[in-house]
Order: structure tokens, then C-alpha cells, then sequence
């Protein structure tokens, strides 16, 4: 998949560019889209958009949404799809939250159960598939529901009768390993920075950025990992093969059912660190959270060349979608279109930008 | 050289309703070539995959080095050393010609996290391998599914080749191959079985079959017909049993022999 | 005594879980057995498949919210029909007398967000956002029509989804390319409050632009009592929920009933009070 | 597929029973499900869920998702989805009451803008897909946000400001073409029924049940017809075959691209068909109508059988996948079960359903 | 008789960088059985789908009867008259043998809206036709996908013979079947092309083009060696061709002759 040489002595080869061979990688794409939607807004927004402390604001957004993308694509690469990602948000939200608050466990504790949860979650859920064989639709949305209800439940238990629960970031103060999950990275650079007149600063002197806000770190680390191990290890060539054609790769001798498992634990993993990110910088969590974010992963994995039906796909080319999705969420507000059309606007760029990709993909290969 | 690599002893297999083997016993010796032979529909498919642990029997005993064994997955099979080429021949069609040679049996560098696919050396091998039955591929990156037929074909039978340890089971390997490819492939058949692994090959050849088998086993409809060494039946004999013992559709002089 | 209450908020939307609290409660302090039943999503169809549901039952009471009159209109003529009691709560002032609701308790969401406006206004404000996280819900619509109508100043509705990262980086974009915003109307405090406190401060703006919500969280209240934000407005819904039951009940048993609608808001939480109510709502009282 | 003779001489044959040859076909699957969630409110729930007037009223709800859920599980089994159905539902809603009370449109006229916005609307979802040959999950969402996003400034535009638009019930008196579209059937019948003390009253004399509500009679008709098609006629087949392999499907000489056209836009005119019903009970719109819908009737169309991956499934198990999630979603009403537990609830009853249907379905037919 | 059914010239086509015809012209009269020969990987299957509408030649002319067309789809073609079995088969593995076999063709009864699929005839002939061939089904209700390898190449094969009107393109179509069913095929394509109808047989069996063919085209790393008749070439040397010209890996005796 990597490997460009060619015997260039076959006569049944043409030239062709190398810009059209990579064109081919699923991931590279994406990036025409992301170079449309850059355009667009280019055109149309706030040059703000386009400072640090307009980049940053919407990577943020889209980091935490890629962090379940990049989940979300592997899943679909290896052939399943997990639709109860977004509660799980919900729910580790809660497990983390009420292990700091209620039990007081130290931080690192906290964390340390938060992901053992999450990962026995998507061992159940992974189990229940590769047992049953039922569609994985169907399994993981019975958990979409069962699990944004123990939220609740659990919540109100853990409150005694709120739907949020608070007091989180007081709990976590002065940690060091709370530095890795919340706030920004890189802090005194940026001051140093500052001082020197290299960014912007207020009024006061405090320069507008102040750091790089660690889930931008998070999502970038994790989508060089995911792609590492898609292309440079024989895990990543089993999640193909098992997303493929699971008999077929059955047959051939790669374990799928364990393949599969570690996809589940993995993607229920992603979701526990977008919460424990996002329940950390909020301070608190509350029964909402994540709604719906397994349909916008699953979205920017599908946008960045994942195929639903397994098998086709990439972790860079869900790295693309994410950020394509969060400008476009966050982008409209700094253009002065009329504000009822945001929906309208929504579906029209993404529409746009993988017809565009699409079209680039065809064109440069000249696949028809 | 007396006891078999592999032996099943009276394997029945259901599907539903449909019986596919009532009672079916083979066995493989360490280096012969045993032909498996029959109409279409007469189980040798079915009867193959329970030897590669691709089905369970629905009764029946399996016996490796005559120690009884159940293969719970594809996986246990190979681990016990049993290659197999399927007829449908088990690839990914999205995925590369190297990454099909190799699924399964990655070659890796380094070790602990750092441990890496060894791409490089795993596309060399993939050429050369695939060379050696007479395909010269473009290149080692090209999707399997957009290969032609023969080319597809090559590949199973290379890789089964490469890592077929003990027995290798082909299921009617070269039923797409060109003249070039056939000879070369029923060569290979030749040395295998000379470094002592055991090959169960099924064709629907009978000059493929007499020019490479050392024992020929006929399936009829889900049962056995009967096992005979090489030289205690003709072609045209094997023909027969073969058709089920039903007349042949008359045809020109020319074919007027084995098919 | 049976009591049904059928709302249109989910029993996880922090507001609605504070109502179902009031429900919990007055169910308890007079005995009577009381379920409450919600659609999983603003939907007035399904709601009034709910209304149905409980007619089928029939109860002694039922509760129910009015976000549109029209579509609920025949689920509720029929619950009178059937001689059942119907009192209305927190939104369908305007309609629950015609449709034969015997009184409603709430408040007029036009009124209220027209209140908060003016008061908004009257700190200085003069170029607003409305923040709408739940586009199409009428009740919503009618709450940032109040406000631009009591504000007077130069409205814009910000429309975003229900996620905080996003509704925080939207508020922080809408300040950043229009620099003339010094007042923030927020629908809903959890979801969109405490993100708009917290989009203020990154953007270096604490002070100079006014925060107010619907509705109450402790994190939103403890903004205001930190002088962070400017105030919330709070309908006390646990009175929505608490009050109809309790005159069911006693309706059933004595045939008692008030006189007329029973307004449980506006009551706008500013700095000191703030104090005070962040114990309650945290536990999910206010 | 029906013909169930065999050549009863053929020794490769066992003898098998009728019931678990009928056990093989995906809709009769599902009436496992639906036996274990009827067993579960029989013991649970207030009796007066299974009296008539209970039955209609969970039947109500579940004929409005059960007429998505058959154009959903056609459009799954022709190898497809479209999750603009819900947003259609709004939007086509909106062109309906508009119709009828901004431009006064007599009843009929309305209808047939509808029916043809509709299938205007499928048809461009459908032409997208072809064309482009991108999955239907990305266009079809981008759709969903659109149609959602056009329905909010079209309501703002009919009615000058407002998400709701009212006053259709009004415009619609007196017309007899709204008799099949709104309100109960067999309304006489049932008064005399009352009269001679056959059915229940209330207090009031009121009988309980004052007919059918024509949603239950047209999603009846609809799941007939339906069935029919998938497997009587040749358009059906034809369904099948461009789920199970379009490549093949069209080197067999299936028009597949047709095929798909036909169904995107049976599946928008399902929509608009719900919306007209809905509308008109209801006598209002507005920008949230038919909210995940979308979500719902392929939960329906899977938890009846059909394969997310094309080429499998039924109308019938459609239907029965319909009525299952309607007595889940109701039934719960009649219950003591606490609201809070609501969605763990859902979820469970949907998983046990399933996997009962599964459990079943393997046992019966001795499959593996 | 002098006008071909179907005559292609100069045909190219290219997937990407990948050159898979290279220029390659060929005809098929009324009545004659025309063998496309060559190596695995030579173009075969590539060229006879730009006959059958699937894939779009990137340059080159298709006249049918004389008059220049351009299939859009495989449905023109079959309007035009020629019916394929692919090397793929195109088969719907989840549907049922019947579904399968009239796909496409289903035939109805009544008519408007009450015109439904006659299922009854269907099985009927579909049970016939299979049986034509050598193959008693156990029910045609049972799925494609579960069918054996050649009981499946079989429908593909029965069904092509029954709706090719002109032109019959058969790619490998004996490489899954048994001995009898083989030679039931060759038989047949005998009986259709007496009929009238152009046979394009591709193989690499030497035997069985030898038998059938009248005339033998052999195509080599994308482009026509050559067109030879009956009677013009033998067995050899056409196996020569076939193999590109390189040597066959040397093998026991019985297989030296004509693969
Ligand atoms: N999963 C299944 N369900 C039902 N019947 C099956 C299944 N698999 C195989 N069969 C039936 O079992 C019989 C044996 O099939 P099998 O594939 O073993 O035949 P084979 O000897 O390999 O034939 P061929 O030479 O055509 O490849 C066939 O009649 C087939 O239809
Ligand atoms: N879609 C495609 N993309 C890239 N290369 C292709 C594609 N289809 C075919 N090829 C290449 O074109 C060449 C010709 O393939 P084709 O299938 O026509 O061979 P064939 O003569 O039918 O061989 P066989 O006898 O093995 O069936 C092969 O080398 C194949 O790898
Ligand atoms: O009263 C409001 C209610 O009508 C809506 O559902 O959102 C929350 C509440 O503030
Ligand atoms: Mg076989
Ligand atoms: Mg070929």
C-alpha cells in the first residue's frame, strides 16, 4: 500500500504522475474538500477566522470530534460500527466525574477506572456482536440508549437529584497529571512569544492564545498512531482484512473476533477520553453530554473516504473530516450569512466538499 | 510413514435440511499426493473445510499425527499446519496483492511497540513467488480484485505454497490458469510432496489428477466410492466414477476421451 | 388516586428534571400515585400519542405542557370529554383555558424573555446575541422575540447544537468578527450559559459584555455570584411540577381547585441571590 | 423464495417442519421479538394496554414509523439509505400546510404538490447517488440538514416570523378527501356499537373507541402492497438483486440505477404521506416535525430483519419491527416503571427482542 | 453470412496507469464458435466486457450487424442480443437458484398493475434447464451463495444459453464443472451454434477449443497474436501461443502433451 515503485520496464504501465498515485490514499481526498471549505471561507468570513486564535478556537471543536472519528473509523474499517459512542461520552463522563466528586479518588485513579469501564463497555458490546452475529447497528444502539439512560440515573443518584454534577476542576487542582488532560499546552512558549511581540496580545498583555489547547495534542498524537498502525502493522492489516471480507479473513487465518474486540474497547476508549477532556475543562458533566456525537463521528470518518461498508478507510482521512466539520460548524459565525440558513449552509459544504473531493479523486486518476 | 498427517473418520455434515457429507473417511500421508474427485455437489468443498477448521462436523472424528483434534477456527487449523487453498479462494479484494500474499502470517521488524510490518521485504517475496508460477506482476501494491482470474488464483496457490507446513489442500487450484501456470503449479505439487508434506488436491481433471496423484478418492453425492492407489485404476475408469457413472454427452471424435 | 403528567422535556434535559423533581415530590407529600411521561424528543405528534396513552387510563388528573395548541388541542378536548381534569403547566398560557385546561401554571415565555431584555438593556447593553440551541422549538422562539422586543437594541440569533465545545467556540466566534457584542441572551444555562461565561473569558472580554440565561445550573449560578455573569431567569419549574399535582389530588378528594393561573416566574437570580440558590439547584430544587 | 414442494426423493434432503422452513424468512423472525414484548407489557403493564382503545393507541404511533420504516427497509433491501426521511417529513409537511394556508390550495391540489415535491426531492437524493457513486449515508445527511434548514426559513417565510404554522385543520373542514386522510375509519360502526353496548364508553357515553385511525389502515395497505412487490413482482427481484451486488445485479441486466431512483423516491413520498396524516391530526406544523425519524424507521426496518448491507429483509418484518418499537415507546405509559429509566428500558426491550428473535430463529431451523 | 453479429476494432482500455488492451480487434460470425485464447492476465475478460457493455472501451469502434453502437450498460447489449457468463458468474449470492437464473427476464403473467412474477413457471423451467445440463437441484428456492462451485457456474451457464439470442459469450465457463457437465457444455454450445447463434468460447483447455472451435484468436499481454482457422493449426501450436511462448515447467510423461 506504501511501496510506489514500479518495474518500469512492463509495457502494460503508463506514466502516470505521482500526484495521481497519491491521490488514490483515501485520506489525501479529504483534502481537497478541506482545501474547498478553506476557499470558501477565505472568501466569505471574519479574517479572524483565519488568526491563531481563530484556528485554534475551531480545532477545538473538531479535535474533540475527531478523537471519536479516528474510534469511529477504524470500527468501520474493520467492518462495525458502534453507535453508542456518544453516550458513552455520557457515561464515562459520569464514572470520571463521580470517582473524583463523590468517591474522591485521586486523579490518576479516576482516570485509570474511567478507561477500564469504558474498555469492559466495549468488550460487552463486541461480545454481544461477535456472539450473536447481529448487526452491530442494532447492538451498539441498544447501548446508545441504555447507557444515556444510566447516566441519568446515575447522575441523580450521585447529585441526589441533579442532572449535573459539578466540582470536578476543584477536586483536580494542582495535579501534574492534570496538565495532560486539561487546558492548554506549551503555555510559557506562548508568553515568551508574547512578550517578544511574535502573537497578538489584549490590552493587558496576556497574548490572545496562551497555549494549544491539549486536545488538539490528543487528536493529532492519535490519529499519527492510528494511521502507524493501519499502514506499519499486521493489526492494521487484519482490521482490513476482517472489515473486507470477515470469512474470507477468517480463512485466512487472522483472528477476527479478536480483531474486532480490541476495535470496540478501542472506540469505547476514545469516547472515555473525550470525556475526561471535556469533564475536566468543564468542571462538570451532565446527562447530555455527547449527544449525538457518534452520528458526527461516524459523519467526519465518511467524509474523510471511510467506507460504511467496511474494509476501505483511513485515520488521516478522518483527521481531514473532523477539521472539515468543525469549520464548517464554527465557520458560519463568522460570515454575515443570514443565521436561519445554518442548517441549509451545513448540509451544503459537506455536500460540496465530498462532491468536490470526489470529483478531484476521479479526475486525477482518471477513474471513471 | 504409517501413521497419517491427517485422518477423518466418518464425517457427516448438515446444512439445514441439506445433508452434504453422510459419512465420509480420508486421510493424508506425509508426502503422497491424494486426489479428491467427484461430480459437482458431491461435497468435496464441504469436505475440505471441515479438514481446515472453515466448518464444524456435524459428526465425524478429525485425527492429526493420530491424535484427535478440533479445529474451532480457520486459525487452529493452520496452526497445526494445514494450508488451504479455498475454491473461492479467501482474499480481500480491496486490499493489495502483498497484504492478501501475507495476511495472517505478517512478517514483522523490531519488537515490543516498535514492532513493524515488514513491507519491504514482504513485496519482494510477494513478486518473487508469483514469478515462479509464471506470473510477472506490475506491481506488488495492486488491489487483488482488480487481477485477473488466473492472476488471483495464482496468488492463493503461491501463498498456500509459501506457508503450507505440513498438508497443503488445494480445491481445484487450477481451474483458472493458463496452460503455463497449470504446468507449473502441478511442477510445484511435485516437489512439495518430495519434501514430505502431504498435498490433498481436487480437480475435475483426470489428466491433471493421473499425472500428479498417488492415491485417488472419489465422493459421490455426500459418500465415499472408494480409494485406489495410482496404478490400480485407468483414466477411463477414474472417468467414470467421476461422472457418477452416468453416460457422457456425445461429442466429437476428438473429445471422445478423457475431458 | 391516579395522576399522569405528560410533558414535552426529556428527563434528561436538566430543566425538565427539576419539573419531575416537583412531581416526585407532591406525589410523595399527598399520597398519590403519580407517573410522568415525556416524548424522547421535542415532538408533538408523539406527545400527543402520550396525551392518548393516559386518556386510556384514565385518571384522575392529567398535567400537560402546551408548547402548540393546534396539535395537542384534540388529545386534551378529548381527555375533558372523557371527564377527566387537565391542568396545564409551563408552556400554553395563551390556550389552556379554551382547550378547558382548569388553570395553568407557568410563565409566558414572550414575557419573560421581554423582561430579561429590558433589564439587559438597562445595564447598558445595546448589541445582543440570542443563543438557540434548539432551533424550531417554538418556546425557544418566542423567548429571543421577547428579548430583542424588551432589549430595543440591535439582536442577532446565534443558532448552534447542544454540545458545550461547540456552542463555546461558536459564542467566541461571534464575538471575535463582531466586536460591537456586550450582551450575551442565553436559552439554557448548563448547555449554553456556562459556555458563554466561558467563550467571554477566552476571549479576554470578562466585564465588558453581559451574561444572562434561562433557567438555573450551579455552574451558571456560580458565574453570577462571582460577578462573571449578570443573571439568570428562573420560572421555578419545580413549582410546574409540584403545584398541579397537589391540586389534582385535592380536587380528586375534595373537589378543591384555585381560581385562576398560578404565574411560578419570572424571578430574575441575580448576584445576591445566587448564593443562596447554588445548593438547591445542585440538587436539582432550582 | 415461496415455493416450499420439494422433490421429496432426494436422499441429500432431511425432513424438516413447515415452522422451521417459515422460520428462514426475515419477517417471521420478528414476531418472535414481538411475542416476547407483548408477554413482558401482559405482565407488567395496566390491562388496559391490550383493551381496543389501548391497542389503537399504540398501534397510532407505530403505523406513522411503520410507513418510514417499510420505504426504509425497501430502500435497505435495494442497498441503500436515507436519512433525510425525517427532515422530509418537516419539510414536506411544510409544503403541505403552506399549501394550504398561505397559497389556499383546495385539499386534492395540496396533496398532489406534496406527493410531487417529495418525489422531486427523493429524485435529486437518488441522481446524486447514482451519479456519483458516493454512499447514500453522506448525501442523504447532507439532505437531512438541508431539508431540515430549508424547513425553518420556509415556516419563517409562510407565516412571517413564527417555526409553527397553524390553521390547516380549519381550511380542511367539510372535504371529503380529508376523510382518508385524517381522523378514524368506520366511525359510524363503532357509535352503533356503543349504542348497543359492544364496545366500551366512556362516563360520558363517548364510546372509547370511536373508529380506526387512517394511519393504521394505509400503513396496513402499504406493508400489503409492499410485500407484494418484494416478492410477486419482477420489480421486486430486481430489488434484491441491486442490494445483494449491484455490479452483478446490472451485468445480469437489472437496471440497477432505475431501480434505485424508484426507491429513493418511494421512500421520500413515504415521508410526505406521514407528514399529510400528521399534519392533519394534528392541524399544525412546525421546524422539528419528524425529528430522527430517520433513525427510527431503520431501527424498525433492522430490528424486522433487513441487512444494513443490501439485498436481505422485508416489509413484513418491517411492519412487525415497527410494532415492536411502538408498544416499547408507549407501553412504558402503562407501566410504574420511573421516566428516568426510560431509555435503559428502551434499549433493553429492543436487545431482548433481537436477540430473542435470533436465539429463536437458530434453534428452529438448527442453523449455527 | 459476411457481415459478423458482433465486430470490434482497435479496441483499447485502461484502468488508471494499468494498460489492459492495447488495441485488440476481433468478430463473431452467425453460427461459429470463436475460442479467445491467451496467458492468464492476457486481456480475455477485460475485452469480452467491453462486448457485453460492462466496462466502456477508452478508444475503439463496436458495430453489431454491421451498424456502429455504444453499450452504456450491459442491459444495451442484452437488447442487442448477447448474453455473457462472466468469469465472476454475476450471481446474487443471497438470492434464490430461480431469482437468479431469470434476472433480468423474469417472466410475468397478467397484466397493468396485476402483472405479477410467474413464479411456478420459473421453477419449473429453471429445474429443467439445470437438469439439461447434468445438475438435479434440490430445490430451486435454495440460495446461489450456497451452492456448490460448479453448481453455481452451471446456473450461469444455463441461463446465458436460454436468453442469448445472437451472441453467447462464455469466459471459462467448464473451469468449476464436472467431467459430464463439461462435456454437456461442450454439447451445447454445438446445439446453439447449429442454431445460428455466434459462440465466443474463452479457455485455456486446449482439448476442449480443439473441439468446439471454428476459429481461434489468441491474445497475449493485451494485444491479438493472430487469428487462425480450423484445420489451419495444431493442438501445439496453439498451446504455444497460449503460453506466451515460454517454456512449460517439464512434468511426468502424461502431461507432456497438450495440457
Ligand atoms: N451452506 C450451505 N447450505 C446449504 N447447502 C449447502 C451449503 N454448502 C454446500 N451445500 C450443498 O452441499 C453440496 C456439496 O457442496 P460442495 O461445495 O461441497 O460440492 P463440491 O463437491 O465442492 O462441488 P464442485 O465440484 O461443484 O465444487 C452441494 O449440493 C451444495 O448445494
Ligand atoms: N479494474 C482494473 N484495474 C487495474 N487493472 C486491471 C483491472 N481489471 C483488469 N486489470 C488488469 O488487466 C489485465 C487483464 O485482465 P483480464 O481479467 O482481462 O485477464 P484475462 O485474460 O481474463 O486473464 P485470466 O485468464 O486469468 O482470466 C490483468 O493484468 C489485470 O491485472
Ligand atoms: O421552559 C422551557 C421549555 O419549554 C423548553 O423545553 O426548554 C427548557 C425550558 O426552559
Ligand atoms: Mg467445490
Ligand atoms: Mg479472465
Amino acid at each position: 500500500m506504501s511501496d510506489l515503485a514500479v518495474e518500469s520496464t512492463d509495457e502494460r504501465v503508463k506514466n502516470v504522475s505521482l500526484i495521481s498515485r497519491l491521490m488514490k490514499r483515501p485520506e489525501l481526498g479529504a483534502l481537497a474538500g478541506l482545501a474547498l471549505v478553506t476557499i470558501f471561507f477565505a472568501f466569505t468570513a471574519d479574517p479572524k477566522m483565519f488568526s491563531l486564535a481563530g484556528f485554534l478556537n475551531f480545532m477545538t471543536p473538531a479535535s474533540q470530534l475527531g478523537i471519536l472519528a479516528i474510534g469511529a473509523a477504524l470500527l468501520m474499517i474493520g467492518g462495525e460500527f458502534d453507535l453508542s459512542v456518544g453516550s458513552m461520552v455520557a457515561f464515562t463522563g459520569l464514572i470520571f466525574g463521580a470517582a473524583m466528586v463523590t468517591f474522591e479518588l485521586p486523579l490518576y485513579a479516576a482516570i485509570i477506572v474511567t478507561f477500564m469501564v469504558a474498555a469492559a463497555m466495549g468488550a460487552v458490546n463486541g461480545q454481544i456482536v461477535i456472539r450473536t452475529g447481529l448487526p452491530s447497528f442494532i447492538v451498539t444502539l441498544a447501548f446508545l440508549f441504555i447507557l444515556r439512560g444510566l447516566s441519568l440515573v446515575g447522575l441523580k443518584a450521585a447529585t441526589g437529584g441533579s442532572t449535573q454534577l459539578r466540582g470536578v476542576r476543584e477536586k483536580v487542582e494542582g495535579s501534574w497529571i492534570a496538565d495532560f488532560f486539561s487546558g492548554e499546552a506549551f503555555t510559557p512558549l506562548f508568553y515568551w512569544l508574547a512578550e517578544n511581540g511574535l502573537v497578538d496580545t489584549f490590552k493587558s498583555g496576556k497574548p490572545k492564545v496562551d497555549g494549544i489547547p491539549v486536545e488538539i495534542i490528543w487528536f493529532t498524537l492519535l490519529a499519527g498512531v492510528a494511521t502507524w498502525i493501519l499502514l506499519r502493522s499486521r493489526f492494521g492489516s487484519w482490521i482490513f482484512a476482517s472489515g473486507g471480507d470477515s470469512s474470507a479473513a477468517s480463512n485466512s487465518g487472522v483472528p477476527v473476533r479478536r480483531v474486532k474486540m480490541y476495535l470496540f474497547m478501542f472506540t469505547a476508549c476514545c469516547a472515555a477520553l473525550v470525556a475526561i477532556l471535556t469533564v475536566m475543562d468543564a468542571g462538570s458533566t451532565d446527562a447530555r453530554r455527547g449527544f449525538q456525537k457518534e452520528f458526527e463521528a461516524i459523519i467526519a470518518a465518511v467524509i474523510g473516504g471511510s467506507l460504511l461498508t467496511g474494509g476501505y478507510g483511513s485515520a488521516i482521512g478522518a483527521f481531514f473530516g473532523s477539521i472539515i466539520f468543525g469549520m464548517v460548524l464554527i465557520g458560519l459565525s463568522y460570515t454575515n450569512i443570514d443565521q436561519d440558513w445554518y442548517l441549509v449552509f451545513l448540509g451544503s459544504m459537506l455536500l460540496l466538499a465530498v462532491l468536490f473531493n470526489n470529483m478531484i479523486r476521479k479526475r486525477v486518476t482518471g477513474e471513471r | 510413514m504409517s501413521t497419517p498427517i491427517v485422518e477423518m473418520k466418518n464425517i457427516e455434515k448438515h446444512f439445514g435440511s441439506v445433508i452434504a457429507l453422510a459419512g465420509v473417511s480420508f486421510s493424508v500421508m506425509p508426502g503422497e499426493v491424494h486426489c479428491l474427485l467427484g461430480d459437482n455437489g458431491a461435497g468435496k468443498s464441504t469436505f475440505i473445510k471441515t479438514m481446515s477448521g472453515v466448518h464444524k462436523p456435524s459428526t465425524g472424528e478429525i485425527f492429526v499425527d493420530g491424535k484427535k483434534q478440533a479445529f474451532d477456527s480457520p486459525r487452529d487449523a493452520m496452526n497445526a499446519g494445514i494450508a488451504t487453498v479455498h475454491q473461492d479462494l479467501a482474499m480481500i479484494p480491496l486490499m493489495s496483492i502483498t497484504r492478501n500474499f501475507w495476511l495472517g502470517h505478517e512478517p514483522t521488524k523490531n519488537f515490543g511497540p516498535l514492532k513493524y510490518y515488514d513491507l519491504k521485504k514482504a513485496n519482494a517475496v510477494t513478486m518473487e513467488e508469483m514469478a515462479k508460477m509464471g506470473i510477472r506482476l506490475r506491481e506488488p501494491d495492486q488491489a487483488v480484485g482488480t487481477l485477473s482470474g488466473g492472476e488471483r488464483q495464482t496468488v492463493a496457490i503461491a501463498r498456500a505454497v509459501y506457508f503450507g507446513a505440513k498438508v497443503l489442500i488445494l480445491d481445484e487450484p487450477t481451474s483458472a490458469l493458463g496452460v503455463r501456470q497449470t504446468s507449473n503449479v502441478l511442477a510445484t505439487m511435485d516437489k512439495v510432496r518430495k519434501k514430505g508434506v502431504g498435498v490433498v488436491f481436487i480437480s475435475h481433471n483426470v489428466r491433471h489428477a493421473m499425472a500428479v496423484g498417488d492415491r485417488f478418492t472419489v465422493l459421490n453425492r455426500g459418500k465415499t466410492l472408494g480409494t485406489a492407489k495410482k496404478g490400480e485404476i485407468t483414466a477411463e475408469e477414474l472417468q467414470d466414477l467421476m461422472a457418477g457413472g452416468q453416460e457422457l454427452a456425445s461429442l466429437e471424435a476428438s473429445l471422445g476421451g478423457t475431458v | 388516586t391516579d395522576i399522569i403528567v405528560v410533558s414535552h422535556g426529556q428527563a434528561n434535559d436538566p430543566f425538565w428534571s427539576v419539573v419531575k423533581n416537583g412531581v416526585d415530590k407532591a406525589a410523595k407529600d399527598s399520597g398519590v400515585n403519580v407517573s410522568y411521561r415525556a416524548p424522547e424528543t421535542f415532538d408533538m405528534v408523539a406527545m400527543s400519542q402520550l396525551i392518548d396513552a393516559a386518556i386510556v387510563q384514565e385518571p384522575d388528573g392529567i398535567v400537560v405542557s402546551i408548547p402548540d395548541g393546534d396539535a395537542l388541542g384534540p388529545s386534551i378536548t378529548k381527555a375533558v370529554e372523557a371527564g377527566i381534569p387537565v391542568i396545564s403547566m409551563n408552556s400554553g398560557s395563551n390556550v389552556a383555558a379554551k382547550l378547558g385546561a382548569l388553570l395553568h401554571v407557568g410563565q409566558g415565555e414572550f414575557d419573560a424573555g421581554k423582561a430579561a431584555g429590558a433589564k439587559l438593556a438597562k445595564m447598558g447593553g445595546d448589541t445582543g446575541i440570542c443563543v438557540n440551541h434548539e432551533v424550531g422549538n417554538v418556546a425557544l422562539d418566542q423567548r429571543c422575540e421577547g428579548f430583542a422586543a424588551g432589549f430595543g437594541g440591535n439582536v442577532t440569533v446565534v443558532p448552534t447544537g447542544n454540545d458545550p465545545a461547540e456552542v463555546e467556540a461558536k459564542i467566541k466566534a461571534a464575538l471575535e468578527s463582531n466586536e460591537d457584542i456586550d450582551t450575551i441572551m442565553a436559552l439554557g444555562a448548563s448547555l449554553v450559559g456556562e459556555p458563554a461565561v466561558a467563550a467571554v473569558e477566552a476571549v479576554g472580554l470578562s466585564g465588558s459584555v453581559n451574561i444572562a440565561t434561562f433557567d438555573l445550573s450551579p455552574g451558571f449560578l456560580k458565574a453570577v455570584s462571582e460577578g462573571k455573569a449578570a443573571f439568570a431567569v428562573d420560572q421555578q419549574q419545580f413549582l410546574q411540577g409540584y403545584l398541579p399535582v397537589i391540586f389534582l389530588a385535592l380536587n380528586a378528594e375534595y373537589g378543591l381547585i384555585p381560581g385562576g393561573n398560578v404565574p411560578s416566574g419570572p424571578n430574575l437570580i441575580t448576584a445576591e441571590k445566587a448564593s443562596q440558590v447554588v445548593e438547591l439547584s445542585a440538587k436539582g430544587i432550582r
